[in-house]
């Protein structure tokens, strides 16, 4: 049974999703407690798969028994690993916030359609990460994209439809790049799947067809992973969608993207292929570095505490690609460990906004003043996230972003080095502007309705932001999977 | 010169299809004629991968005694996959915009963005 | 070879005029125009099944669902905003505005040739159009065609690559327009009155 | 619209009513020939989707059971994916992979293509006619709104 595992990771939500929404009444009220169910199995799935490729370096699957570069084969690798248990647990963690949040943001009719999209939007991440043919990459690209859609949507604001709009039209022009870029790379090798794309591509390296081909896969991945300037449609998206979603898709949907774009230039291509017309790990190492000073600036600017939360996304992201585009095993580890604390924080972190949103119905950054004592637990665990994001000592951020600088200083890059402190800077700066009210400001006339939020909503956001201490104070162990993982990806065990 | 344009024409009207549906997409501000534009844009790409699959003096990809050569069916099957998810994103694009017409009363663009800054 | 060159410059004429009428029941059925020349294109170039499904999703169920939600949503494309929706301060400085202008047309169409640039610069150096030793038509192609056939017992070399080799594409494809309808109940909520 | 109905132009109302049965007949035929030619459950749904969509258009639904209507519509789409992902966990209960339709009968591999293929087209064809009706029901609307 074990050898179907990678397959049913996939397969088991999946057919949960459909079950959920067109069944007797009765499964549709047990609707929360059979996505759980399956999301918890999942984990389960994950943890055991990421044992086995940990031990083993690579475990693979092939669908309808054929061999893979007829077939379509399933591939995972620490990496993948790694990003599958990270994706299934932060799964569990926002559909139990779920269970007490979404019927206060949802219409009760509706909440059965929403669980199916949060089943549907995950298989889909996971069918990403776990693939290993890249139009398999491309259907599911689109299944967890559709289900964002409308998991955005989902909620009773009406500026999110049209976030939901904006952010469905662009993807898809995302979606028809990838596609084109597919194409062109099909038309050079002749091959879909993604290891036999690695052995066939170096013959033809140097035409313009694969050029163009990997020009636009790394831009149509780029708008999905919202790299500057292509982050446009991410702020409306996060800051209208109901607060698991937020947190579900800050968390999980843009590093999977970042992933898919480390999977075409590291797995797809090799390291050779560097086309001397257009450098582009500089433009992308460019990018990111614009894109973590923008986004922390723009979130300075901002008020309301969700678009906060979304620009610092824009900044975040920019630190994840940084270390991809630098790319020696430093950085990389570094890159990787941001994702990791990156993805448990700002779900933590959404988390609490909207715990503080349902319970005092405050959105703005003026209107949290004496909220720490009000409701303690919730702030501690905002401000705990808070300062993992910025990288403070004794935190998985700070674990994170030393790796990106030794990196960087060890590519010889020292003008990146001081992009990353001012970064971080500016991030404790933006979410001083939240904590700052909160503890040293005398209450204002908001009184709460509830001291705190009920303890399915606290218990995932405590969760998540005390891993993130944890983590930081036994940084050995992330460190070294990290390690391990960008050692294998970048070929030098 | 010539030989390039022989060889390579069919290509370009693909390109010149998909640049006027991304034109439509990212310059008109209706909601509807956006979706109408990514239809352009995207089976102009089907077409593109349909053009890889035809071989000179192929048949159709379905076995046949006196057939020489074949198409290349693989294509063909990746865009059957293709026009699904197609339809799957105009149709959702609808509902949205059906959505947007009923809490805004607006199908343009900028009034939208009017409504969203001026509205409660 | 004429009847082809005809139908894809009607393509083209088709798709621009979509893009262009300013009525949009017109455009939508410039489209419908569109996914039939297509149609008709594909089936010149042998690809029956993909031409089938054509005729079928993009003439048929995209013209109806686009005329479906027409109905519900008005079928006029407006030119400027409408002055009633203005604060009456600001109209003069918003109806004409240069800058306004440029960002609407210029800017758009530098980003859609810039794009059309770099993918005819990608054809430069490909495989002649329908060449037989073309590499796409070599390498996995090649074996599905000799071997389909015998391993499977399905004469269609395109049935037997979908639901066969790669099937679990298709169970993908399946999941795709699922979640779309299951996307449109989230967002439209169930039937009948509210 | 679904309400509607085409006004009572009995012309339309005529020969829609004789030509549905054949585009149905037609949908069944592909779905079911997709080995042997072009065709297959996709394309057979879609076009027996396209024949009920023709029908609501010409003869109105009956108002006031949308609700009964989109839950058929739904029960059939997600059907289709349980029928589809059903063979394939069946062929893993027969011990190949998800989708290895030759271990669902061990001796006689060609029999065993053409009974997946079979189930798995029914499968396609029944999602897809399912979701695309759905579709169509929600876009088009109730006469109310």
């Amino acid at each position: 049974m074990t050898e179907h595992f990678p397959a049913l990771l996939v397969i088991l939500p999946l057919l949960a999703a459909v079950l959920i929404p067109f069944s007797p009444a009765a499964v549709k009220r047990s609707a929360w407690h059979i996505s759980f169910a399956s999301a918890a199995a999942s984990l389960a799935l994950a943890a055991r798969l990421a044992w086995e490729a940990f031990a083993l370096g690579k475990v693979s699957y092939w669908f309808g028994g054929w061999a893979p570069p007829w077939g379509i084969e399933y591939s995972i690798d620490p990496l993948g690993a790694l990003l599958l248990l990270l994706t299934a647990f932060v799964t569990c963690a926002a559909l139990s916030y779920s269970r007490a949040a979404a019927p206060a943001e949802l219409a009760a009719e509706r909440l059965p359609y929403f669980y199916s999209c949060m089943l549907l939007f995950t298989s889909g991440l996971t069918g990403i990460i776990i693939t290993g043919d890249i139009f398999n990459l491309y259907v599911f690209i689109e299944i967890a994209s559709l289900a964002g859609y409308a998991l955005i949507a989902a909620g009773r604001r009406r500026e999110a439809l049209v976030a939901s709009y904006n952010y469905l039209i662009l993807g898809t022009i995302a979606a028809t790049f990838i596609l084109l870029g597919i194409g062109y790379l099909y038309m050079a090798a002749g091959t879909l799947n993604m290891a036999d794309l690695r052995e066939r591509l170096p013959q033809v390296y140097h035409t313009k067809t694969v050029l163009t081909g990997f020009a636009f896969l790394v831009v149509g991945l780029s708008i999905k992973t919202a790299l500057f300037p292509l982050h446009i449609w991410l702020p409306d998206a996060y800051t209208h969608a109901p607060s698991p979603v937020s947190a579900l898709l800050a968390a999980t949907g843009t590093k999977v993207g970042i992933y898919a774009m480390i999977r075409v230039i590291f797995t797809v291509f090799k390291p050779e292929f560097n086309p001397s017309t257009v450098p582009m790990t500089v433009i992308l190492a460019g990018l990111a570095c614009a894109g973590i000073i923008y986004g922390a600036l723009v979130a300075l600017a901002q008020t309301n505490i969700k678009r906060l939360l979304a620009y610092s996304s824009v900044s975040q992201i920019g630190y994840i690609i940084l270390g991809a585009a630098i790319s020696n095993q430093t950085a990389m580890t570094g890159s990787l460990l941001h994702i990791i604390n990156h993805a448990l924080m700002k779900a933590s972190l959404f988390m609490c906004a909207g715990i503080i949103l349902m319970s005092t119905g405050a959105e703005k950054t003026g209107d949290l003043k004496g909220l720490g004592r009000r409701m303690p637990l919730t702030m501690a665990a905002f401000t705990a996230a808070a300062c993992s994001l910025a990288g403070l000592p004794l935190t998985a951020g700070f674990i994170s972003k030393w790796h990106l600088a030794l990196g960087a200083v060890e590519a010889g890059l020292w003008l990146v080095v001081p992009v990353i402190l001012a970064g971080s800077l500016l991030t404790a700066v933006y979410f001083w502007k939240i904590i700052e009210p909160a503890y040293f400001s005398p209450a204002g006339e908001r009184r709460p309705v509830r001291p705190e939020a009920p303890a399915g909503m606290l218990a995932p956001a405590v969760l998540l932001a005390a891993l993130g201490v944890a983590l930081g104070l036994a940084a050995h162990f992330p460190a070294l999977g990290a390690g391990r993982a960008a050692a294998l990806l970048l070929g030098n065990p | 010169m010539i030989e390039l344009i022989a060889g390579k024409y069919n290509y370009w009207i693909y390109i010149c299809l998909m640049m006027i549906g991304f034109y439509a997409i990212i310059a008109k501000g209706n909601l509807i004629k956006k979706i109408i534009g990514i239809n352009i844009f995207q089976s102009a790409v089907f077409l593109f991968y349909i053009s890889i699959s035809k071989v000179r003096g192929g048949t159709a990809p379905i076995l046949w005694e006196n057939a020489v050569l074949y198409d290349n069916p693989l294509p063909h099957v990746l865009i059957l996959t293709a026009i699904v998810v197609s339809v799957s994103t105009t149709a959702l694009a609808l509902a949205l915009v059906i959505r947007i017409r009923k809490e805004f009363g607006a199908m343009e663009e900028d009034r939208i963005a009017k409504l969203r800054s001026d509205g409660p | 070879m004429a009847l082809k060159f005809t139908l894809l410059f009607l393509l083209v004429v088709c798709a621009a005029a979509a893009v262009r009428m300013k009525d949009l029941l017109g455009a939508v059925i410039m489209l419908c125009a569109y996914s039939l020349i297509m149609t008709l294109i594909w089936t010149l170039l042998n690809a029956v099944d993909v031409a089938l499904t054509e005729a079928a999703v993009g003439a048929g169920i995209v013209t109806v669902l686009l005329i479906a939600a027409l109905g519900r949503t008005g079928s006029r494309e407006e030119d400027p905003p409408p002055s009633s929706l203005i604060p009456s301060a600001k109209q003069p400085a918003d109806r004409h505005p240069s800058s306004l202008a440029v960002v609407r047309c210029a800017l758009p169409l530098l980003a859609v040739l810039l794009t059309g640039a770099l993918l005819v610069y990608g054809t430069l150096d490909m495989p002649d159009y329908s060449a037989p030793a073309s590499p796409a038509n070599l390498h996995v192609a090649s074996r599905y065609i000799t071997d389909s056939a015998p391993v499977t017992g399905i004469v269609n070399f395109v049935t037997a690559i979908l639901t066969g080799y790669r099937g679990f594409d298709t169970f993908g494809e399946t999941v795709v327009i699922f979640a779309a309808a299951v996307g449109a109940l989230l967002i439209l909520g169930k039937g009948g009155k509210k | 619209m679904s309400g509607r109905g085409c006004g009572g132009n009995l012309i339309i109302k005529t020969v829609s009513g004789f030509l549905i049965p054949f585009i149905q007949l037609f949908a069944l035929y592909l779905a079911a020939h997709g080995d042997l030619g072009p065709g297959g459950g996709f394309q057979g749904g879609t076009i027996f989707a396209a024949s009920l969509i023709l029908y609501a258009i010409v003869f109105g639904l009956d108002e006031g059971r949308e609700k009964v209507y989109e839950k058929a519509a739904g029960v059939m789409a997600a059907a289709g994916v349980l029928v589809f992902g059903g063979i394939g966990l069946l062929c893993m209960a027969a011990g190949g992979s998800f989708l290895q339709y030759s271990a669902l009968l061990p001796g006689d591999v060609k029999t065993a293509y053409h009974l997946g293929i079979y189930g798995v087209e029914i499968g396609v064809g029944l999602a897809v006619a399912g979701a695309l009706l759905l579709l169509f029901m929600k876009t088009a609307g109730s006469r109310d709104d």
